[in-house]
């Protein structure tokens, strides 16, 4: 794996000069992006720092260095799109529109949460957004973003889903199996391997004898790679995969490749025998998305210092101010716990066995 | 009223409920081109077309998330396992997203789903297809389980379940789809959470569930030529469960014996008896016994699996043992 | 799969002539797997009139028209080598040792039986030949293979594993998760899909956008297909395969391509909707292993007829005889119902919870 | 003696059956390289290298189906699943296969393997990554299950199981790897089924397991300072499962409380629960009670998660009610 992370490196190291390098898309619409990714670098990093005080409790994974394959994936989709992951869910809950309050909130374990409260980290739900979770068991959500994609096809909407997973959720059989569902069905699914190169401590090479493009073959998807550090790139990738799909091309699946600059969840180390330091400084100072990003449109005079000072103050405002608004929001109603097991209608019989009165406070 | 088999009645509930909403579907291995390994589909395929009657490859943990995907979205899926033997492999989409997925949520999502198949042993399948699966599924708070044990009941619980706002498992029986018994044509419904006293009678409470209803009615019919009778308590509905109709007969006959097809260890039965002894501790004269079956996977050999299999002879003794008898 | 079916037919339509056309096996060998394969057809139809009449239970699948692929795949193995399978096993036990009379008292559900009478027909044990069974739920063996060949790669014996799927069976995640690790861990499996182009009732072309030769890529091993009706093609095949991956060439995966001649178990009609009428005559005049083979050898001037009729003699009184041991072995005592469920010896505390008396007739 | 963790404790048996016994192999994920998720593989790798200590591919019922395959053929598979909860996803290979293989094939295959990793809740990781699997792994016969609450027990326990002829899942808990205590250096083995009185009392019996020790033990320092002495009895082994220790608790002090991380419905408790008024029913001087988790999934919130778990308050009002007082 490390050769092939320093190949990308390399690849990623240069950065481009000329405006055409906005591959077409308009200047706004990537300064946005710009603005996006800082506000999911600033979010993440009020997590970390929350974490360390005990604010957050249980798993929590970071996408720090990942900010770009969110953006740039997601920015292309429509409100009624739906977007499906794993429990490294906050920047693309973010990027699908639920509030950074909300997210925060969520992961303080308020009230005013995504998910009152009762999801924390590695379940933030979004349905009014069509974030449809943060879901925690490896390679659970492919089998779920294939129903999905089935309902849309079953009501004829011009929707598409779409399913991150990690490079080590490749190995799961339900991983398989959902690719051959959305084959055989042609089900408007993009799949999105979020392929940070490691599983937890694992490199990739060490469980699999072949890449990433391999994947789907068994199942006929159409496979395609894209730089997910570069932005632009992954934005205009996945907007051409989403007309693709919306036009009834059935299924994608889609190498996204990145790195996780932190460990795998706040309780894990930054490097150690699986990577190294170096490999790890190596890939934040020559590919992070958002220097690499700015680099960029410095180069095509369409950023500077100040203007991108102000952008950082305001991604830094609004994740304090989620913070502030996850501090204030009230702890769930102890009355809460019974709420949500089953729908509130149980017209005859006992649903509940742990004889406790559930007025319980 | 007319007679049907609980196979047509099955076919019903689910040829109404799809005639009825349009957001319902049926997937499973063979449910379509094949009218189903065990026929429950019968014709349906012809009737609501491929869009709606599913043939799915084989890989039971992929469809059953499947179901639990569309249902997050509003669509009322319909699971069949071909036996809940296999669905062992789809254990997680039931119990770690259909079963979390409203709570996970603060109820952002409804799963409004059926999962649905044989349960229990056959003749001669051995081991791997002849288990009772009835204590994996209802362990877990968030899903449903409904067990019918007549034709009537297979059409309205089944209705019930695929109207009912949360994920429901409805185990059938292979032994069953051929019971015959009356059903009424049309809308039939049966609530959740609803015991049936089959059988009345003062002295001693036989309780069960689906198959092992009809060896407690032999039971009891042995009982009566002894003059001693039975209350015969169906049910029908594990979770939710009618603990009023279980202490109401235990309270009557202060006597109770639960028969279970599968294994004892914290079987079905074991939660009746520790809850019946809960709530009832005082009307008890008697332990709750339980007849199950042998602590064995099941064996091939008719003898064995016959030995294996909880037997009315073996109901008699024990309600003779709850009464002090011999 | 129709049409595929059609052109696989054309292919065994036409009978080979000149002797080379035994690929350089010795006649004898070639008389040999003749023989064997007479034995396994009258062995399945000894098995079918005994489930007709009530001696046989429960599920019952036959090999009627599959006996090339088990005769040449474990033809070439070694007595020390494994075989998997499914539980359509009755001809692979017998082909790996397991006596016609062992396997017919299974059946019959006798303690004469190759599982002492508590497997029956989808579980043939033969753990003295390297019969390693017979598993119902479809895909499972896959994973038990890598077991298999994990311990003979552990214990660097010279042996290999060889097993069977089903061509629906690819379809189930843990064939995807076994071939992975058996490619990581270079183990020597052979994974031979018995691909008869039906699960059940259901085309291989209804539930994969692909063909077989796809299924193996993401995990890199090597594939190969073998037509399975022509039992010199597929002995040469497997013996070729067998001596790579003793060499330690890792895994490897090949599509069997043979067709199923009966339902799919006893209580399954041979055709319906899923196939046709026409289909499977087509099939049993054009590609009967036994008679391609029998055509091929007498057109080599090593068959006459009389040769043949022989054969089957010996082949009809072998499962005669099968259904008379059958018969003749007595059902099990009852009070083996308890035994093996754990090792006899238990010094501590109670591992059975019937409340029944186990010496119990 | 010395005191070491609970973890540590899990690595010297480990260790120490692996230098015994070179048929013995770890197989899990990240339990090489990165010395497992919760280090109680540390150190291993680099002792006993790579073929005998192998990270896994995230490809749970791959391995454990590997790990059934290689025990068919004489090797002791050790299986870690870094925790229980993502083995409902492997469940076909332990029940379907491990369970049965010996009863199949009538004793031609032994399946001497190891299922391991922590069950139960550790602290707000919310309803997919905290639930009690017991029940699952319990019902069916076939494989036996430990679940060592002290890390004596740890390293005792782990290393008859790791000797046993049979499949044993051993259950261990997040919260207990840190868990300090006495440890026998070297050979310490503790059989399989045999319960252990944690504390001596003649008013009423505590009966639990696992991480529930603990809580069971600060309710009798509680109850004792109202001058009531419980019996506390630690199962350590749910099957083969020690029915005398339970049954003589219950004659000496009439009443029982069982006290369990999980759920209630067909929990180990109600396994317990009938079996106690089955074999003991005229010893009780009232209800064998439960304290069990809340049933629902569990919560992610601080606050939600303690309500939700069983807490020492609950099973000293549990205890005043079998007593009947207040
Ligand atoms: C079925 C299952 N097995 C194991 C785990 C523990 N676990 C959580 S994340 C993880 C690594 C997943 O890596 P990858 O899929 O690459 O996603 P990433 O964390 O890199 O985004 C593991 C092993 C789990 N949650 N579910
Ligand atoms: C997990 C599981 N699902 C479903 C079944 C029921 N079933 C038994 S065989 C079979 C078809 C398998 O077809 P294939 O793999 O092609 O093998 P073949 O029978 O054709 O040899 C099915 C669906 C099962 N035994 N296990
Ligand atoms: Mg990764
Ligand atoms: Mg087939």
């Amino acid at each position: 794996m490390a050769e092939t992370m320093a190949d990308r490196s390399e690849m990623k190291g240069t950065a481009p000069a000329a405006p055409d390098e906005l591959a077409g898309l308009e200047p706004d619409l990537v300064l946005g992006l710009l603005q996006d990714m800082l506000v999911y670098r600033r979010f993440e990093e009020k997590a970390e720092e929350a974490y360390a005080i005990g604010k957050i409790g249980g798993f929590c994974h970071l996408h720090i260095g990942q900010e770009a394959a969110a953006a740039g994936s997601i920015g292309p989709l429509r409100d009624e799109d739906y977007v499906i992951t794993a429990y490294r869910d906050h920047t693309q809950a973010l990027a699908k529109g639920v509030s950074p309050n909300a997210v925060m909130a969520e992961l303080y374990g308020r009230s005013g949460g995504a998910s009152g409260g009762k999801g924390g980290s590695m379940h933030i739900f979004g349905a009014g957004h069509g974030f449809m979770g943060g879901h925690g068991i490896v390679g659970q959500q492919a089998a779920l973003a294939t129903g999905i994609g089935w309902a849309i096809k079953y009501r004829e909407q011009d929707r598409l889903c779409l399913c991150f997973i990690g490079d080590a959720a490749v190995n799961q059989g339900v991983f398989h199996e959902s690719l051959n569902m959305a084959a055989i069905w042609k089900l408007p699914v993009i799949f999105a391997v979020e392929n940070n190169a490691y599983g937890m401590g694992t490199a990739f090479s060490r469980v699999s004898t072949t890449d990433m493009s391999t994947k789907a073959v068994p199942h006929g998807v159409p496979d395609s790679a894209v730089d997910g550090q570069d932005v632009v790139a992954t934005y205009t990738h996945f907007r051409n995969l989403a007309a693709e799909v919306r036009s009834g091309g059935g299924p994608r699946f889609v190498d996204v490749q990145t790195y996780r600059f932190k460990g795998h969840s706040m309780s894990d180390p930054v490097s150690g025998t699986y990577r190294s330091k170096e490999e790890v400084e190596g890939k934040v100072t020559q590919s992070d998305p958002i220097r690499l990003l700015a680099d960029r449109l410095r180069a095509a005079g369409l950023l500077d210092q100040q203007r991108l000072e102000a952008m950082d103050v305001e991604a830094r405002r609004i994740s304090a101010e989620a913070a502030d608004f996850a501090e204030a929001s009230p702890v769930p109603d102890p009355r809460a716990l019974y709420d949500h097991v089953y729908a509130e209608i149980n017209e005859h019989g006992r649903l509940f066995f742990d004889g406790r009165d559930r007025g319980e406070k | 009223m007319r007679e049907i088999t609980y196979r047509e009645a099955l076919n019903e509930a689910l040829a109404e409920e799809m005639e009825r909403d349009d957001s319902v579907f049926l997937m499973g291995e063979e449910v379509g081109e094949y009218d189903g390994a065990y026929k429950v589909s019968k014709g349906l395929l012809d009737r609501f077309g491929e869009g709606r009657v599913v043939d799915s490859p084989i890989s039971e943990l992929g469809f059953a998330g499947l179901g639990v995907g569309a249902a997050m979205v509003g669509l009322r899926p319909i699971i069949e396992f071909m036996t809940f033997n296999f669905s062992i492999l789809a254990l997680d989409a039931v119990l770690n997203s259909a079963a979390k997925m409203r709570y996970m949520s603060s109820g952002q999502y409804e799963i409004p789903m059926v999962f649905r198949g044989p349960t229990g042993a056959a003749l001669q399948l051995s081991a791997q297809h002849s288990q009772a699966c009835e204590t994996w599924y209802v362990h877990a708070p968030g899903v449903k389980l409904v067990v019918p044990a007549t034709p009537a009941d297979a059409k309205g619980l089944l209705k019930s379940a695929i109207r009912d706002p949360d994920p429901v498992v409805v185990m059938e029986g292979e032994l069953l789809y051929n019971l015959r018994g009356p059903v009424p044509a049309g809308e039939h419904v049966v609530p959740l959470g609803l015991a049936d006293l089959k059988r009345e009678g003062d002295d001693v409470s036989i309780i069960t569930h689906g198959k092992m209803v009809h060896v407690a009615l032999q039971a009891a019919a042995r009982l009566a030529k002894d003059g001693i009778e039975a209350d015969v308590l169906d049910l029908r509905s594990l979770r939710p469960l009618d603990a009023d109709a279980i202490l109401d007969t235990v309270r009557k006959t202060n006597r109770a014996v639960y028969v279970e097809e599968g294994w004892a260890y914290v079987g079905i039965g074991a939660q009746i008896a520790a809850l019946i002894q809960e709530e009832a501790f005082d009307h008890l004269d008697a332990p709750v016994l339980r007849v199950t079956q042998a602590d064995v996977p099941m064996p091939y050999a008719k003898n064995l699996e016959q030995l294996a299999k909880p037997r009315a002879s073996q109901v008699v003794e024990a309600c003779k043992r709850v009464l002090y008898l011999n």
